[in-house]
């Protein structure tokens, strides 16, 4: 059946390109009809969670059960004149997107409910945003790139503000705004500069279409040395390293996490770095490939730096949602430690896309937990809240030592098995210095992360615990967080599951 | 292919996994489901080991005993659940199995708040011991390590005693950067072996042929001593045991003290030193000078203490000491010595913590100073005090006197090492003044005045059947190995022969043993 | 004549520009803005980019810019508050910052071994030129715009009209009226 | 015209660095607003001169694009500064700093 | 049964009394005593079956023990006549302290554990004098100590007991250090530790016999036996119950120390040998001054112990090992008859043990006090009694060897007259001094048979030519050699005349300086100062005392204080405290501000630049 309806596809895409980002155009379809039903009457309106989950759970189905990598014909056949270009991630890389699309839907049912805020909208861009993603990370022409990513972007922006009742949701937002569009001006500019560069005739291996991946890669192969191409990269780079989150445009992170909405800090933290590290990946083994020489110090640079900055910083955090920006800050260096290496190590790519999965379902599930405890402003969330958590809520509690041990990197999560491996390949490619760093990291990163687990557990503290304040999960947030514990746990004992490694 | 024993040996690791688990969840069972489900789940492992050991064929040298082999899905890094048993994991896995009932048992009865939750985190860390020592691939070797490790520290920051939030987290973070640092080694043993599989005898095979440089075997090395050193407690390196066992839970520490520490130990045996015996050669005498800070200088610390649990945790790393020594010797018989040592010390660590908790109940103190007679009182539990101190110490007729003897033989087998006898072996004078001391100040002479007070009250009592259990356990199997080493060594003896034949190709370690003797040693065969 | 021309479009652009960063009233500062677009929109011209040079009156000077105007007259934030003066070190950095930029920037450019000076290429007259497949050819005529976002960038052309609904959309989330009670509860941040 | 691609690149360059003075200067957060729709009329400017000096139509079209984004861009944050100036009275950034350390 | 089964029942049946003890019957005294002496009993049986099957040729027996590589360990029994003739006394005099035991510890409340300690004690003292090799010896040398400690703490709750017992085994355990070295040296040396097979290399090489390991192995003997600078512990091991100090530290366990050396002599060089004679003669002067200011009946004897050990180890460095073990013999049969003798009379006298409260015995213990005097005239050497025999031969062997020796060696025969007089006089002589004297009685029979017998021994036991048949053939040999040493007879003659005006004058001599039934010391009285020199003993537990407080325990207290001070608190703490800090000022770099962030990214810029600049 899925073979037959595979070949049915491909039949239809060898006329039809169009078909080739069926997962995006449903998701766009959704995302208006969720507008749609917005138009129609209140007692409908009550069901756009349902319809948006619905639909986002119909996509995923469809997803696992279709694999359209495979539709578009061969890797690395590209669509759209070359805008676009599936890989071997691409594929992955959609269902990654709906998933978090729909655990931040599912988050942000938690989240709306009770507060006056919009409901239908917040789906309808949840949904874009993971359409948008789903083709930044596909692209292979800057204009597409630029373009999905500010679609994606943009859409962020109002997530971020969207507890509009709350200035603090505002000041991240105009945060994020301006901050966002300062880094989409470098990123931009560096583009220009690849594409003058690329183009122009007087130089060797000049093309005509100097915004597509692969003529800038046989360009960039043959001027190497250009400084306007280095200088484009570098810009590039910059605007690239805002989007995950990386030093030295990193510092928005925590106050912007910290006044976003928990959904959409979930959102920024696990789709938005990945779709930037998936990008970063596709511009090293396209166009940068022959940048190596520059390149590679950087990404060592940034690398260590923001596992530094972030541990470091996260140290004394006692906000969580700013805590978890600052670890993230340090997931998005034990990264680049992977994206530094797959210059030379051919498999790590894999590698990066399972930390980036194991980093999802670890993620959600602190958030999930986050977002079911308590009540009131989850901006000020902190350590001390969770004191004697357990004796309430002993099921969140459990799930949420589970997930920061996968964060932490703690058999037998996931999560340790992507830090291996990203370990093993710095070993291979000779990235000692960056290891000792990255040790030196996952070091103090236990010191916060058991923190709050100790927090959590430790009984002989007097302040009000938060335990109380919140309601027991109910039957179906149990059943999720159960789910995505037993994932994390299965990935770390059974990693093969998601055929990668 | 299907080997019913090989299906033993999974479950000693799934019984406890899952008896855990479903402890965990059962925050509703009556005293006698939860004590059922645990006995379960720590009784089996036990059996298992002894029906292993029997079936044990110890012809297989060089080989894996009851060997399984799981696909993970690393098959590209060649990561397999790969498990099996030789000579000298049997040994480990025998003390895991032992000493993880003895606690279990104990902990089954302990007054512990949650008890369903605590049982079910020593449960969890069984199953990882059990993996820790069935494990062939050094990737599930680590893993189970971590496995755990990681409830050692919740149970000492939920259940431990003073001081706990500090000494969890100082131990949470040291044992992490022991943790990673082993880690590291591996991985680079791994990556720059080029035999492109995490298994031990695959590893090995390659490496006899392909043996690495010396900078690499140095650098790797290096990561493995420090690495596994941390874990172990390695002078410099031992801040974190004596705070850390001080105030964890009984069951944790004597899981921990007793079992998962030798894992530092059993990596170093069986994978650091065969692997990179240049590595070995080059650290030699750093590892020589810090096993004698371990031994002399934690040894004086350990006069020092006044609280008998920090005292019994200095005790420890001192004894680790030997262990390191008996590595550092380089040889079959130092191997040999330390296994031993490693063994019969998990059994004397172990019952000491227990017996410890149990002087605590009667005394309510841990303070050596403040306590006196109780052997008036509590005689039984003299005896095993006694009894276990001496093992400590070193008496013959218990397990630790033949891991010291047999490692002072061994540094004393090659001219290189043979200075070391000396000052290792003052360790012995040293940990007699520490441990007859405690048992003096604690059962000896009158009761001091705050102890004088309670001394007609209940709970001054003699060892109650739950802990003579535990403990009497533990201290037959002292005893066994005290009399009858060669269970222990017969098995290990050939294993550690295939392993360590290294020694005469470096220049350092040639046997240089008196040479008249080896003329007259002739004229005797 | 062109040349001449450039320099004083330049000179516009880039005075009203620096006019516009340093002037300290708001209002003034988005004035000064507007001439800004338009030197550039002149400089399109001189690049021969009319359709874009219109685009950017249409759309920047006119839209955008009136809309930054309306803004700040109804906020009514048009001058910064005298009494906190940026400190002295920020203006420092910012100023020397700008001058490290401006200098990189200059001696990037001013590098002929960089970017050698291309010849000046004849502008094609059909769009459907024979190297459309790969680039197209520079035409100035808006048909060509038409042509190219319609074929080759017809998909980032799509997303972006969904760019502009999430745009709206997130315009009318922010702005949208909000009842009393939300405002009580949550005014106290 | 003898004026050759580079020269129109240092004013393009200059525009970029004094967009970015303008975000490091001002502390209105309108103006700053400006400034970054500054930066990228300095981008677009580029474009438009690779576009002409390469002979390719693609930077052309890129600047329309980029117009659009910006536009967008301008009516979003707009919309936030008004609802950010309705709870806190202020948009200079040294007041907009309640998420902090 | 064969030879070797009648071994392993010899060494098995205490072991398996004290398991039944331990595990059976902690709480039925009487049932555990009974268990004890019967053991004692059927293992006194089973060693002379075996020395009986002995015949000329010596029971070798071993099995393997542990192995690695080249290292191995094998247990085994090596009866030959030293063996045999050691084991026929310790298993003989055992059974007999076994018995008075019987009655002296019937009305202690931890009967059971004595019992079982002193049958612990006895497998691990048969151990010492079956086993075929050091390792095996070191085993059970250790596990010696062990029931030394164990019995002299059985009175816990005293301050006494738990000082004491702490002591005897730490100071052994200083000897243990050497010991335990000189046995791995000797290892890798002779290529096994098997003393049958280290004889027969020795004699094939004697340039394999090496000062080095000879010395530290005797430094075992030192501690065990109780020489300088270890012999502290053994006074203060009076703490324990009386016939626990006969048994361990009178008759047996100190002994070990010669008899390991006895075993041992092939591998000792000359200068070994003379060192050792030196050592004792040191001790046997040194421990008969020390006695003079000692009030305590036990004390005494003790000093008098370590004096005859010196006795022994002078004979034995002086090249006659052979006479040293026949002291050590007769010295069993006399030092425990006087132990228990003196347990009889503190049993009697209710505990009290100051011989200046006592006096007037004579009338109320008679049998103790005649067995008594049988002791300290076979103690000072009387003619005809067993100590006789073989200190005349220890003073003759000096004299024939060094001079200095012998004068040296002749004093101290004279000071153990003296003393041994102090003690008879004063104690049991004259009127009692105390209530618990005066009501003394004389003690029951299970007492008072094995008083008899010792006293029996110690007349006749020093007569060789008395002994059975296969016992004492290295005795026999060395006495034989002495005969036949050149100058034999004239000084023979002269230790006759020296020896016999040594207990004389020094029993008389006590006599009228104490007088009879003294209340107070009248040296003490009339000399302070030459009492308190020798009630200081040299000053050695002062020293030591001093070197534990002042030395030890402060040290011990510095490092500790780094090892918290510095590794935990500056190192470990200060690098946590540093990312601490780094985290704090890493905090305050968010300080919320715009302009801030957006410095950062000018920075970000400035700084990929500078990587550009470095690639050009």
């Amino acid at each position: 059946m899925n073979e037959g309806l595979a070949d049915f596809l491909r039949g239809i895409a060898a006329t039809n390109e169009w078909w080739y980002i069926m997962p995006e155009i449903l998701l766009a379809v959704l995302a208006l009809g969720l507008l749609v039903l917005e138009l129609l009457s209140p007692a409908i309106r009550k069901h756009v969670p349902r319809v948006a989950m619905g639909g986002l759970g119909l996509i995923l189905a469809l997803l696992l059960m279709v694999d359209c990598s495979d539709c578009m014909g061969a890797n690395g056949q590209s669509a759209f004149g070359g805008l676009l270009q599936s890989n071997e991630w691409s594929h992955l890389m959609r269902v990654f997107f709906v998933f978090s699309a729909l655990m931040v839907s599912y988050l942000g049912g938690i989240f709306l409910a009770g507060r006056n805020l919009a409901q239908s909208e917040f789906y309808h861009l949840v949904i874009l945003v993971a359409a948008a993603m789903m083709l930044l990370v596909q692209s292979n022409h800057f204009v597409m790139l630029f373009v999905a990513l500010e679609m994606a972007t943009v859409a962020f922006y109002v997530l971020v503000a969207y507890r509009r009742t709350s200035s603090l949701s505002l000041e991240a937002g105009i945060k994020y705004l301006i901050l966002g569009a300062l880094s989409s001006s470098i990123l931009l500019f560096g583009i220009v500069l690849l594409y003058g560069a690329g183009g122009n005739p007087a130089l060797p291996g000049a093309s005509g279409d100097s915004l597509n991946f692969d003529a800038l890669e046989s360009f960039i192969a043959l001027n190497p040395d250009n400084p306007v191409v280095l200088t484009g990269a570098m810009l590039v780079l910059a605007g690239i390293c805002f989007k995950i989150g990386a030093v030295p445009f990193q510092i928005w992170v925590p106050d912007v996490y910290q006044g976003a909405p928990n959904p959409v800090t979930a959102y920024l933290a696990i789709a938005s770095k990945a779709a930037g590290f998936m990008v970063l990946l596709s511009l090293l083994h396209g166009p940068f490939l022959a940048l190596q020489d520059f390149l590679l110090p950087v990404l060592v640079f940034i690398a260590a730096a923001s596992i530094l900055f972030g541990n470091i910083a996260a140290v004394m955090q006692r906000n969580l949602k700013r805590l978890l920006g600052l670890s993230g800050i340090a997931h998005a260096g034990y990264l680049l430690i992977g994206v530094a290496a797959s210059f030379t190590i051919e498999w790590v790519d894999n590698a990066v896309v399972f930390y980036l999965i194991t980093y999802l379902l670890a993620s959600f599930v602190v958030f999930l937990v986050l977002s079911l405890s308590g009540e009131g402003d989850d901006a000020d969330l902190n350590i001390e809240r969770y004191a004697n958590f357990s004796r309430e809520q002993p099921f969140l509690s459990g799930a949420l030592t589970c997930g920061l041990g996968s964060l932490a990197g703690i058999p037998p999560m996931g999560g340790f098995v992507a830090k291996l491996l990203l370990f093993v390949a710095a070993f291979q490619a000779g990235l000692y210095g960056l290891l000792g760093v990255a040790v030196l990291g996952v070091v103090i990163s236990v010191y916060y992360y058991f923190g709050w687990i100790r927090a959590l557990y430790f009984n002989g503290s007097s302040v009000t615990a938060l335990g109380e304040a919140s309601n027991a999960p109910t039957l179906q947030n149990r059943f999720v967080l159960c789910a995505l514990v037993v994932a994390i746990v299965v990935l770390g004992i059974f990693p093969a599951v998601v055929s990668l490694v | 292919m299907f080997d019913p024993n090989a299906t033993v040996l999974l479950a000693a690791i799934l019984v406890p996994l899952f008896a855990g688990v479903v402890l965990a969840f059962g925050s509703g069972y009556t005293g006698g489901m939860r004590r059922g489900v645990a006995l379960g789940g720590f009784g089996y492992p036990l059996v298992a080991a002894f029906f292993l050991a029997f079936r044990f064929d110890p012809a297989q040298v060089g080989a894996y005993n009851f060997e399984s082999k799981l696909a993970t899905g690393l098959d590209s890094f060649g990561i397999y659940l790969h498990l099996g048993l030789n000579g000298i994991s049997l040994p480990l896995f025998l003390l895991a199995g032992v000493v993880g009932f003895a606690a279990g048992l104990y902990a089954m009865f302990s007054n512990a708040e949650r008890p369903h939750l605590y049982l079910a985190l020593m449960l969890f860390m069984q199953s990882g011991l059990m993996g820790t020592f069935a494990s062939v691939d050094i990737f599930f070797f680590y893993f189970f390590h971590e496995f755990a490790l990681i409830p050692t520290f919740i149970m000492i920051a939920v259940w431990g005693g003073t001081g706990r939030r500090t000494a969890a987290m100082e131990m949470t973070i040291y044992l992490t950067l022991g943790a990673m640092l082993s880690l590291l080694g591996l991985v680079s043993l791994y990556v720059t072996s080029g035999a492109e599989s995490f298994s031990l005898p695959e590893l090995r095979d390659y490496l006899a042929t392909h043996p690495l440089s010396e900078t690499l075997q140095a650098n790797i090395f290096g990561l493995l001593l420090f690495g596994f050193g941390i874990l172990v407690s390695l002078f410099p390196f031992h801040s974190w045991a004596p705070k850390g066992y001080a105030s964890a839970p009984t069951g944790t520490a004597m899981l921990h003290a007793g079992v998962l520490k030798k894992f530092g130990l059993y990596g170093l045996l069986q994978i650091g030193v065969p692997l990179l015996p240049v590595g070995m050669a080059h650290w030699f005498p750093w590892l020589a000078w810090l096993a004698l800070g371990n031994i002399i200088i934690i040894g004086l610390v350990t006069i020092a203490q006044r609280d008998l649990k920090l005292m019994l945790g200095y005790s420890s790393v001192m004894h680790m000491g030997y262990a390191f020594l008996g590595i550092a010797a380089f040889s079959v018989v130092g191997a040999g010595g330390a296994l031993l040592m490693m063994v019969a010390h998990g059994l004397s660590v172990a019952l000491l913590f227990m017996l410890s908790t149990c002087i605590y109940h009667r005394s309510l103190t841990f303070d050596l100073g403040a306590m006196g007679g109780l052997a008036v009182k509590a005689p039984v539990l003299c005896a095993f005090f006694v009894a276990a101190s001496m093992a400590s110490i070193g008496l013959p007729g218990f397990g630790n006197f033949w891991g010291e003897f047999t490692i002072f033989m061994a540094l004393a087998e090659t001219e290189f090492t043979r200075w070391l006898v000396l000052p290792a072996a003052l360790g012995i004078i040293i940990s007699a003044i520490y441990g007859l001391r405690a048992v003096a100040n604690i059962f000896f002479g009158k009761p001091k005045a705050e102890f004088a007070a309670r001394w007609d009250s209940d709970e001054v009592k003699d060892l109650q059947g739950f802990e003579k259990t535990p403990a009497m356990i533990l201290l037959a199997a002292l005893v066994v190995i005290g009399i009858f080493p060669r269970l222990v060594s017969d098995r290990a003896d050939a294993e550690l022969g295939g392993l360590y034949p290294i020694k005469e190709s470096l220049p350092q370690f040639e046997t240089t043993a008196g040479t008249p003797a080896v003329s007259g040693k002739e004229q005797t065969h | 004549m062109a040349d001449l021309l450039f320099y004083l479009f330049a000179a516009i652009t880039l005075i009203s520009a620096l006019a516009m960063v340093l002037l300290p009233n708001a209002v003034n500062g988005a004035m000064c803005m507007i001439v800004s677009f338009l030197g550039t929109a002149a400089l399109f011209v001189l690049l021969d980019a009319y359709f874009l040079a219109i685009l950017q009156v249409l759309v920047y000077a006119g839209a955008v810019m009136v809309l930054f105007l309306f803004i700040i007259m109804l906020l009514n934030v048009d001058e910064e508050a005298p009494r906190a003066k940026p400190a002295k070190l920020s203006i420092f950095a910012a100023l020397s910052g700008f001058t490290i930029l401006s200098v990189l920037v200059v001696s990037l450019f001013n590098n002929p071994s960089a970017l050698p000076e291309p010849p000046v290429i004849e502008v094609a007259e059909n769009p459907l030129g024979p190297s459309a497949a790969n680039g197209i050819p520079f035409t100035t005529s808006a048909k060509s715009f038409g042509y190219s976002l319609f074929t080759k960038y017809m998909l980032p052309f799509q997303v972006t009209g969904f760019l502009l609904l999430a745009a709206m959309v997130g315009v009318i989330v922010v702005s949208k009226r909000m009842t009393e009670t939300t405002v009580k509860t949550e005014q106290s941040d | 015209m003898t004026i050759g691609l580079n020269a129109f690149l240092i004013v393009a360059g200059l525009l970029f660095a004094i967009g970015m003075l303008g975000v490091t200067l001002r502390r209105n957060t309108l103006v700053i607003f400006m400034s970054l729709e500054l930066m990228l009329n300095a981008v677009n400017l580029a474009l438009v001169t690779f576009s002409r000096y390469n002979g390719t139509m693609d930077g052309n079209l890129f600047v329309f694009f980029i117009i659009t984004v910006a536009a967008a861009e301008v009516a979003l944050g707009l919309a936030i500064i008004v609802a950010l100036f309705k709870r806190r009275e202020t948009i200079m950034v040294e007041q907009l700093n309640a998420l902090n350390r | 049964m064969t030879p070797v089964t009648a071994l392993t029942l010899t060494l098995l049946i205490p072991l398996a009394s004290a398991a039944g003890i331990a595990f059976f019957l902690r709480r039925r005294g009487g049932l555990a005593s009974t268990l004890s002496v019967a053991a004692a009993a059927l293992l006194c049986i089973c060693s002379f079956i075996a020395i009986n099957a002995r015949g000329d040729a010596a029971i070798v027996a071993s099995w393997d023990w542990l192995s690695f590589g080249e290292f191995k360990v094998s247990m085994g029994f090596l009866l030959d006549d030293v063996a045999a003739t050691m084991l026929a006394m310790v298993s003989f005099v055992g059974l007999l302290i076994h018995v008075f035991s019987l009655g002296y510890m019937k009305s202690d409340k931890a009967q059971a554990r004595f019992f079982g300690g002193l049958s612990i004690f006895m497998f691990s003292m048969i151990g010492i004098i079956l086993a075929d090799n050091l390792i095996m010896i070191f085993v059970f040398w250790e596990l010696v100590g062990f029931s030394s400690y164990m019995l002299i703490g059985h009175y816990l709750e005293t301050e006494e007991a738990k000082a004491a017992s702490k002591k005897a085994f730490i100071v052994n355990r200083v000897g243990d250090l050497g010991f335990l070295i000189g046995i791995v040296l000797a290892y890798w040396h002779f290529g096994t530790t098997d003393l049958t097979k280290m004889e027969q290399l020795t004699l094939g090489h004697p340039e394999l016999v090496n000062a080095g390991i000879a010395a530290f192995l005797i430094c075992g003997f030192i501690g065990k036996s109780a020489q300088f600078p270890l012999h502290v512990w053994l006074p203060d091991a009076m703490a324990g119950p009386t016939p626990v100090s006969a048994l361990i530290h009178a008759a047996t366990m100190v002994a070990a120390g010669i008899y390991f050396l006895i075993r041992i002599s092939f591998l000792l060089p000359v200068e070994v040998l003379g060192f050792v004679a030196w050592l004792g003669t040191a001790v046997a002067v040194y421990a008969g001054f020390c006695a003079y200011a000692q009030n305590d009946i036990k004390r005494i004897l003790a000093y008098s112990t370590l004096s005859q050990l010196g006795y022994m180890a002078a004979a034995f460095g002086l090249g006659y090992p052979g006479i040293a073990l026949f002291h050590l013999i007769t010295h069993a049969f006399f030092k425990a008859l006087l132990f228990l003798g003196a347990g009889s009379v503190i049993h009697g006298c209710h505990h009290e043990q100051d011989i200046f409260k006592m006096g007037g015995l004579l009338k109320r213990m008679p049998i103790t006090a005649i067995t008594f005097a049988i002791g300290v005239l076979a103690l000072c050497g009387v003619y005809g009694l067993a100590g006789f025999y073989s200190k005349d031969a220890i003073l003759i062997a000096g004299g024939l060897e060094k001079t200095v020796i012998f004068i040296l060696l002749t004093l101290g025969a004279f000071l153990t007259a003296g003393y041994m007089g102090r003690l008879f006089w004063v104690a049991f002589l004259g009127a009692p001094k105390s209530d618990a004297a005066s009501h003394a009685k004389e003690s029951p029979l299970t007492m008072v048979i094995p008083l008899l017998i010792l006293a029996g021994l110690s007349v006749v036991g020093g007569m060789i030519q008395l002994w059975p048949e296969g016992l004492g053939a290295l005795i026999r040999f060395d006495l034989e050699r002495l005969h036949h040493a050149e100058g034999y007879s004239a000084m023979h003659h002269d230790v006759l005349i020296y020896g016999s005006a040594a207990w004389v004058v020094g029993l008389l001599g006590a006599f009228f300086f104490y007088g009879v039934g003294a209340k107070d010391d009248r040296l003490a009285r009339i000399a302070p100062s030459v009492f308190a020199f020798l009630k200081a003993r040299l000053w050695f537990d002062e020293i030591y005392g001093f070197y534990v407080s002042q030395v030890q325990d402060r040290f011990a207290a510095i490092l500790s204080f780094l090892d918290v001070f510095l590794l935990r608190g500056l190192i470990i703490r200060g690098s946590a405290g540093l990312v601490g800090i780094l985290g704090l000022g890493v905090r305050t770099l968010h300080v919320g501000n715009l302009h801030a962030y957006v410095y950062w990214f000018l920075g970000g810029l400035l700084l990929f630049w500078a990587f550009v600049g470095t690639v050009l």
